[in-house]
């Protein structure tokens, strides 16, 4: 009987954001925002104290007048392997309010475990977690567009990118009722994914070669994920994140703005 | 009293008084604990209409589906809405108060019925309903006990320090149980999936020598054979938003 | 932290490190139970009274 | 006494005893442990059942399909409608924000009369019936003293069953005074209406494009229908397809294009012609359309050898003349080749010469009306009401020239200026409109040189605004008819900006009215019925609704299922039919033009003595421009490089800023001819040197504290400059000066 | 009047002066509490920390304190376990600096997280593979032992003597105390250690990343080895200026030599070891990652290559030659600034380890972010210092701290 209830083969999920495509909108961010009842404050331009989920970056390539140029670069949070799991964040978290669901790769962040240390942030080199430094407080009225899926934050603890973790709930919800266990590539997609109007954001099954993201990516699972697209990488992939969200540029200076180098280092797509 | 404490103290310098004061205050500490605090923990509150699971019961055609069923997008509607009741409770039917209450208050000004609900969970949790009902073939009984049963409402205990009903806490104060529905909490959770958990997980708390293995509560409630319980220490979010 | 929890895990890091802290937990605690039941001993016979 | 002592440490240690056997300290713990982790203020959202409905964004003209998701009665996120014609799915920022313009604190929650002095902001809460009543006794009283030529109304957009009831009730109350807010529009309208001789709106095929030319248009930066251009840019990606940008600054389309081009600001009207002047003299151009579909080739072709040799436009323009000519060979060469023009979002009109210019570039390679090319699209035509019957009132005010001059003599290719509107206000003792009605616009912040049109409307007796936000125009407004937020209504939302297809979106009621607001079109109706007579006979339907279910007629059904309604068999006619100029072709020298273009760049405002550096504006999608201010969403996405604190950042070139002696965040105040800001510098190597530039779209002074107070306003520096021949607002810029503070 | 607390034959100074030096410190310790209460009741806005300084002056503070406060367990350890049995006459002071240290470290970790209410979680939800879960376990398990180590000395009070269970307890707590110093040594390394290893963990921190010996990167050997060097350092330097307030020698030389030249050694070999680190570090592990050593040291306003320099040669070196050299020790003046320039360079150690970890961008794209810390944070580092200082006043006016006291200041 125990043989009958196999353990389907794990998911990795992922996403490849294409650098090309994106255009610095910024939907992503506002997507991500809405969805996860990201809360906000009269100023908000204090980029060390503003919750972003994803936040997009702006690259320059350092040039003058007129060979500048610029690149958007969103980051999610990477959802980092590391080593068989071992994200940076996950094994620094002293309450286990953090961890790596190897079922589905997902770094999770539970809001009411954390008691607010920060030693994942300081753990993160992506910046990608979040402190809630103050109070979340809707204007009056504003309550009423919270997502029940996701809850909101209190004061005090570290929040982060789920990859949308809920939408897999309720996606897994619907193919329950429907006798499935497996879903469709197009039943579990995060909220900036979705909304991306340049469809520069894919998201999917990084194990699953059925799907774009295992397509786009190719990651190399012997040699840590790393990509074998040319035009793909991966930030700071030198520091052994094995980080899921894989970058494309055509551009060779937003590739190398991906990792640190020493000036004779190649950009280079061989960790060792 | 105090003179009294006084006096007899005088009276007897013995060890035995020292003894009945310890006694004393044991039971006083006793009572207050098991007899006083409960009752200040929870307020006790009504159900705004006594309810009558067995009428209904009886009256509808699919059973408890016909009111608490899944959505299509896979999702639990738990109570009904004021929508569902009109079907049959456009008028009053019958003569009994909670009738004409319902109808009068709520179906008439098109107002939801501020059901207080039993089961009801913190924020952060997630609960699949999908997963248990329809995958894990689970019975609702075992987690809302025999609700359905009941022909009144019951009073809803609030805590007052959490706000939450006495049902997801404990009701047996002492925090133990005789019943898989008299607690609702992530230990009990955590239980019951330790107990059914399919053999993928080497850690299995059932392979390991007494007492290790005390948390496996003998009852008897067997899971569908094509369940798999998810019971990795790695997947907090399955649980928790 | 405690075995009965359903977070722990029977693995070499909590062995360790819970072996650890209930180690150095327990010299503590026995320790000082050992210094109170001894000094309880030894005022009830009367010791350390040199007035 | 040494016995009570111990006995009450006895009874101590038994009660604690006592206690630790009882739940009391075991159950508070573990009671105060989750107490501690559910703090009880922190909102718990209310799960329900989960539906979704599609409607149509109004927030700007872009006429995207979205799908609402709602939670039981609330709205919970706004997704992009997948399969909508415009935008499939995808989404912009703006409309991702639009529930918390419905939810909040900037609604404006009922009918207010202004108690106080004008922007006081001291409001009376008064009925709905009241505020009708009001409006017809105003407007009743300037009809009886014929001033109904007086009244005058702004909207944001001339097309669907709302703006036609604006003018329905103008025309059969006896005014012409019916002006639309500008945007490259206009002159995109003009230049068709000229050379192709019809009333169309510029279309462009941009998913077909494989070479697109774009005279500073900010293709991703929200130009047109923004999600569209977002697809049609990954598309372009993907098919290899070119893109080259000529503008002075790196936007983000230029970094995205495959090849930028900077540009001496304001000179793209020379560029065109001299990339006009390779085709003709090296015959690439498309010589059946020329040959069969053109007139007034042989004098264009004149014209464009004689001035706009590469070397002349070279100097004009600061562009290498080689680029040009290789320019000029690729964009001629590709097969579906697609020049674009108007700048940045294309909020403001640009010169008619340039709009033609660039035109004229499409005709030479043969695009018009065809595949991947400009198409000249007429609105859909499916508002069919009964012909007014003016009463005589009305025929007198319907005679008199409008206010804006638009039409006539003067102007007489204009619809619609209101760039003029403050100038003709100011200028006179007594205000020539007695009566303003703003709809879905908000005049006193987005039209150039904020302080006159602050001083026209402080002038005009009496203002209405039906604005569903506090926004500046409301703020300063003696009455506010809230209307509904397009999440409440029913609207018709016909042709979306720079589509080339027939497609009408509908807005519906996603959730209940929030608040004590009314719809715009229940409104008008009520106004004209209770002036009754002519005016109630001109509306014969109940209400909005059934007006709108009564225009749809079969399309309503639908419509009403999928969200949008698109005409399948919609096409351009063949060039043979297409144009019906006096010559019956296309014509690249417009004969009905009384006086002949001269093609030069428009000179902007300022001397540059006074004035050394050239302040141009950008546009962002992080920042809402338009009539709709920026939701604190959106506002939390601007990066700290624009915005910090309540202080905006100038863009500057670090060669322009070291000569001027600054360095990064550096305070300084800017003037220009029309005003002054102490904004702080950023230092930017995207752009040219001696150009500063400034966002559009910060500095409200209404709304509320997420939207308010934070950096400038652009348009309180720089004013209108008139295209001589349209009397549009060709202003690109205005010099400047910078100094440190 | 307060006279019949304190030990027979030493002299105190008056009542009054007593009470308004404590007013002083007591003031400063107030503007503090109220700071705590502060941050308490409004959230760690209070501070200037932010998303990119999620560990800021507080943790600095802790780890500094933690480091100072090292003495006591290396003393302890040199005294019960190694058996010097000349530092019994200024382990007493060794044990009250670390524990007044250790208590102001648990009062920081307080505030210093986002839900002080579940700090508790660390040990019940406890992940074993953290550093901070081994930093929390030991820390409070070693606060344990110092305060089992300190209520000795308070029944040692004259009053508290007199009675029998105290002086009993007392008596019977010093018959057993090697074992729990020999716990608390235990658990001493390895809590010095693993805040070694909190910030050399971090692999996508290369600034402080280091390599190490199964999970215990290098600087959780560093730290260890720094705090038994510099700790002794703090506590020289604590009774040196309590000798000069007091104007009385409480210390005889012998016991000040013996731990300074241990210090001395100490020191030298710590420094060795880190400069190997160092070298390490900057040749092989960080270019692995793709970083120049100076990529660390420039690009910024605070963070230059003289930090380094102070650190190794300054405040290693040259308090490592003082303190081995007998002249050095012997001179007080030389002694003085060697324990100063080494609890110095432990602090600007930690401080590096904290601070710089955080400011130093990894992100190419990213940026040095410099903080200044607001007055809530500044008041509420200044704290246990005034707390310090009342505790050692407490204590050397009503406790027989120093056993040679007497016998080196006899009554005229």
């Amino acid at each position: 009987m125990k043989k009958e209830v196999k353990n389907e083969k794990a998911k990795k999920y992922g996403m490849v954001i294409d650098l090309d495509k994106c255009t610095g909108c910024g939907a992503c961010m506002v997507a991500c925002m809405s969805e996860n009842n990201v809360p906000f404050k009269e100023d908000e331009s204090n980029k060390l104290d503003s919750i972003a989920w994803m936040r997009v970056y702006k690259l320059t390539n350092g040039k003058p007048f007129p060979e500048a140029d610029i690149c958007y670069l969103p980051r999610p949070c990477m959802h980092c392997e590391g080593h068989n799991g071992h994200a940076p964040c996950v094994s620094v978290c002293p309450a286990t309010a953090t961890d790596y669901n190897h079922e589905t790769g997902i770094v999770s962040q539970i809001y009411t475990r954390c008691f607010g240390c920060r030693y994942c942030m300081v753990a993160c080199p992506y910046h990608a977690r979040y402190f809630n430094w103050w109070d979340p407080v809707w204007p009056e009225g504003m309550e009423k567009y919270l997502n029940p899926d996701v809850s909101p934050r209190m004061r005090g603890v570290v929040e982060k990118c789920s990859f949308c973790f809920h939408r897999y709930q309720t996606a897994m919800n619907k193919a329950y009722v429907e006798g499935r266990r497996k879903l469709e590539e197009d039943e579990y997609q995060t909220s900036c994914a979705q909304a991306c109007p340049a469809d520069a954001i894919t998201f999917g099954d990084l194990n699953d070669p059925a799907h774009a993201v295992h397509q786009i990516a190719k990651p190399d699972l012997k040699h840590g994920g790393r990509s074998s697209n040319p035009n793909a990488f991966r930030l700071l992939e030198r520091l052994g994140t094995n980080p899921k969200v894989y970058y494309l540029s055509s551009r060779e200076w937003v590739r190398r703005a991906g990792d640190n180098y020493l000036k004779k280092d190649k950009t280079v797509k061989k960790l060792h | 009293m105090s003179r009294l404490i006084e006096e007899k103290g005088k009276e007897s310098e013995s060890g035995g008084f020292i003894i009945l004061f310890f006694i004393l205050g044991l039971a006083a500490s006793l009572v207050l604990g098991w007899g006083v605090f409960p009752k200040l923990l929870y307020s006790q509150k009504k159900q705004p209409i006594d309810f009558n699971h067995v009428l209904h019961v009886e009256a509808v055609e699919e059973g408890c589906e016909s009111c608490h069923f899944f959505r299509e997008d896979g999702s639990f509607s738990g109570l009904p809405k004021l929508a569902q009741c009109v079907d049959c409770h456009e008028e009053i039917q019958g003569e009994d108060p909670n009738e004409v209450k319902f109808v009068e208050e709520f179906v008439a000004n098109e107002r939801e019925v501020p059901w207080l609900v039993y089961a009801e969970q913190p924020d952060c949790v997630f609960f699949s309903h999908a997963a248990h009902v329809k995958m894990g073939k689970m019975e609702c009984v075992l987690c809302h006990g025999h609700i359905g049963e009941s022909s009144h409402s019951r009073v809803y205990e609030e805590n007052r320090v959490t706000g939450y009903s006495r049902d997801i806490w404990g009701k047996n104060i002492s925090g133990l149980k005789k019943n898989t529905w008299d607690r609702m909490k992530m230990d009990d959770c955590a239980e019951c999936h330790a107990k059914n958990k399919i053999g993928y997980d080497k850690t299995s708390m059932e392979t390991l020598p007494w007492p290790l293995n005390w948390a496996l509560l003998p009852y008897e409630k067997q899971i569908g054979p094509k369940a798999r319980v998810q019971a990795k220490k790695d997947a907090c979010f399955v649980c928790h938003k | 932290m405690f075995p009965f929890s359903f977070e722990w895990v029977w693995d070499m890091a909590h062995l360790i490190f819970m072996g650890g802290l209930w180690y150095a937990l327990s010299i503590l605690g026995a320790g000082m139970t050992y210094c109170i039941i001894k000094t309880i001993i030894d005022t009830n016979k009367g010791k350390g009274c040199h007035h | 006494m040494k016995i009570g002592r111990r006995s009450f440490l006895s009874f101590i240690i038994g009660g604690a005893a006592g206690t630790a056997l009882s739940p009391l300290a075991w159950k508070s713990m573990d009671d105060s442990s989750i107490w501690s982790q559910n703090w009880p203020w922190t909102p718990v959202p209310a799960d329900g059942e989960v539906s979704h409905v599609n409607s149509v964004c109004t927030l700007c003209p872009g006429g995207c399909g979205i799908t609402v998701r709602k939670v039981d009665d609330r709205a919970v996120k706004i997704e992009g409608m997948k399969g909508h014609p415009v935008n499939d799915g995808g989404v912009c920022i703006l409309g991702l924000s639009a529930l918390q313009l419905l939810y909040g604190p900037t609604r404006v929650k009922a009918p207010l009369k202004r108690v106080g002095e004008r922007g006081e902001e001291k409001w009376q809460e008064i009925s709905w019936s009241e505020a009708v009543a009001e409006v017809a006794a105003k407007l009743g009283d300037l009809r009886s003293k014929g001033k109904s030529h007086t009244v005058c109304s702004i909207l944001d957009s001339d097309k669907g069953t709302v703006p036609y009831l604006f003018g329905r009730l103008l025309t059969v109350y006896g005014s012409p005074n019916f002006i639309r807010t500008p945007s490259i529009q206009d002159s995109y309208e003009l230049a068709i209406n000229l050379m192709h001789g019809v009333q169309a709106s510029a279309g462009f095929d941009v998913e077909h494009a494989d070479f697109v030319l774009s005279f500073g248009s900010g293709l991703i930066d929200g130009w047109g229908s923004p999600v569209r251009m977002f697809k049609a840019n990954s598309n372009w990606k993907d098919s290899g397809s070119k893109v080259v940008q000529i503008e002075p600054r790196l936007s983000n389309t230029a970094a995205k294009s495959d090849k930028w081009i900077p540009i001496n600001p304001g000179t793209e009207v020379a560029l065109a012609m001299g990339l006009a002047h390779v085709i003709i003299k090296e015959s690439l151009y498309d010589s059946d359309f020329v040959n069969n579909y053109s007139s007034g080739f042989d004098k264009f072709k004149q014209l464009v050898l004689d001035k706009y040799n590469p070397d002349n436009v070279a100097q004009i323009t600061g562009v290498d003349s080689s680029a040009l000519v290789s320019l000029a060979r690729n964009f001629a060469h590709a097969s579906k080749p697609l020049a674009v023009c108007g700048r940045g979002q294309g909020k403001t009109q640009g010169s008619l010469d340039e709009f033609i210019a660039v035109h004229a570039l499409n005709a030479l390679v043969g695009n018009i009306n065809s595949e991947g090319g400009v198409w000249a699209v007429p609105d859909p035509d499916y508002i069919k009401w009964p012909e007014v019957e003016m009463d005589s009132v009305a025929a007198v005010g319907m005679q008199k020239e409008r206010i804006d001059g638009a039409g006539s003599e003067t102007y007489p290719y204009a619809r619609y200026l209101l760039n003029r509107f403050s100038g003709v206000v100011n200028s006179e003792e007594e205000s020539p409109v007695n009566a303003l009605f703003v709809a879905g616009a908000n005049p006193l912040y987005t039209i150039s040189d904020s302080k006159a049109v602050k001083e026209a409307f402080s002038k005009i007796p009496f203002v209405v605004s039906f604005s569903s936000y506090m926004d500046e125009t409301a703020k300063n407004a003696d009455l506010i008819l809230p209307n509904h937020v397009f999440l409440e209504r029913y609207e018709d939302v016909p042709m979306p900006v720079g589509l080339q297809k027939h497609v009408i979106g509908l807005s519906r009621p996603v959730v209940k009215p929030q608040f004590n607001t009314k719809h715009v079109g229940d409104v008008i109706i009520l106004i004209a019925k209770a002036l009754g007579g002519r005016i109630a006979d001109a509306f014969p339907w109940d209400n909005y609704e059934a007006c709108l279910e009564e225009t749809l007629g079969d399309k309503w059904e639908s419509i009403v299922e999928n969200g949008f309604w698109s005409d399948p068999d919609f096409k351009v006619p063949a060039s043979e039919e297409a144009f019906n100029t006096p010559s019956g072709k296309f014509e690249f020298i417009p004969a009905n033009l009384k006086s002949p273009l001269d093609f030069s760049p428009v000179t902007i405002e300022g001397s540059d003595i006074s004035y050394p550096l050239i302040l141009v504006p950008y546009d962002s999608m992080r920042l809402a421009n338009g009539f709709i201010g920026n939701p604190p969403f959106i506002t939390k996405t601007v990066e700290d490089t624009v915005l910090k604190g309540k202080d905006v950042f100038v863009e500057i070139n670090p060669k322009t800023a070291e000569e001027i002696g600054l360095i990064e965040g550096r305070y300084v105040d800017i003037r220009t001819p029309r005003g002054k800001a102490k904004v702080r510098v950023h230092l930017f190597d995207g752009i040219m040197p001696g150009i500063v530039a400034l966002p559009r779209g910060l500095g409200h002074t209404a709304y509320d504290k997420y939207i308010a107070g934070k950096g400038i306003n652009f348009n309180e520096l720089i004013g209108p400059v008139e295209d001589p021949v349209s009397g549009f607002d060709a202003a690109w810029g205005i010099r400047a000066r910078l100094t440190k503070v | 009047m307060d006279s019949a607390l304190m030990s027979r034959g030493v002299k105190r100074c008056p009542t009054w002066q007593f009470i308004l030096w404590l007013c002083l410190f007591g003031g400063v310790l107030l503007w503090g509490v109220y700071a705590i209460l502060l941050i308490w009741l409004k959230g760690l806005n209070q501070t200037n920390m932010n998303d990119n300084y999620g560990f800021a002056l507080w943790i600095w503070a802790d780890l500094g304190v933690i480091a100072l406060g090292g003495g006591a367990f290396f003393t302890g350890f040199l005294k019960y376990v190694v058996g010097k049995d000349d530092l019994k006459n200024i382990i007493n002071y060794a044990v009250i600096i670390g524990f007044i240290c250790y208590s102001s470290a648990l009062l920081i970790l307080a505030i210093d997280v986002g839900q002080p209410l579940r700090s508790w979680f660390i040990f019940w939800h406890a992940n074993v593979h953290s550093m901070l879960t081994e930093v929390a376990f030991c820390l409070s398990c070693y606060f344990a032992v110092l305060t089992i180590e300190f209520i000795p000395l308070i029944l040692e009070n004259r009053q508290i003597d007199k009675v029998p269970f105290f002086h009993n307890l007392s008596h019977n707590m010093h018959k057993v105390m090697a074992v729990f110093a020999a716990t608390g040594a235990f658990l001493s390394f390895f809590h010095q250690g693993s805040l070694g290893g909190t910030p050399s963990v971090l692999f996508g921190r290369p600034f402080s990343y280091r390599e190490g010996l199964l999970i215990w990167p290098w600087t959780f050997f560093l730290f260890t080895w720094s705090a038994a060097a510099y700790g002794p350092c703090f506590t020289l330097f604590v009774t040196r200026i309590t000798e000069k307030v007091t104007k009385k020698k409480l210390v005889k030389q012998n016991t000040i030599d013996l731990l300074a030249k241990i210090s001395g050694w100490m020191i030298a070999t710590y420094i060795i070891a880190k400069i190997i680190d160092t070298w390490y570090w900057a040749t092989v592990t960080a270019p692995s990652k793709g970083f120049a050593f100076m990529d660390f040291y420039s690009n910024n306003p605070l963070y230059g290559i003289w930090i380094l320099v102070l650190e190794i040669v300054v405040c290693g070196i040259v308090p490592a030659i003082i303190l081995l050299t007998p002249k050095g020790r012997n001179n007080s003046v030389a002694l003085f600034i060697a324990v100063t320039l080494g609890c110095i360079g432990v602090l600007l150690n930690r401080w590096v380890m904290v601070l710089q970890v955080v400011a130093m961008p990894v992100m190419t794209f990213d940026k040095w972010v410099m903080y200044i810390p607001s007055w809530q944070e500044v008041a509420t580092t200044i704290l246990p210092v005034a707390y310090g200082i009342i505790v050692l006043m407490i204590t050397y006016r009503y406790l027989p701290i120093f056993p040679q006291e007497q016998e080196l200041n006899p009554n005229p």
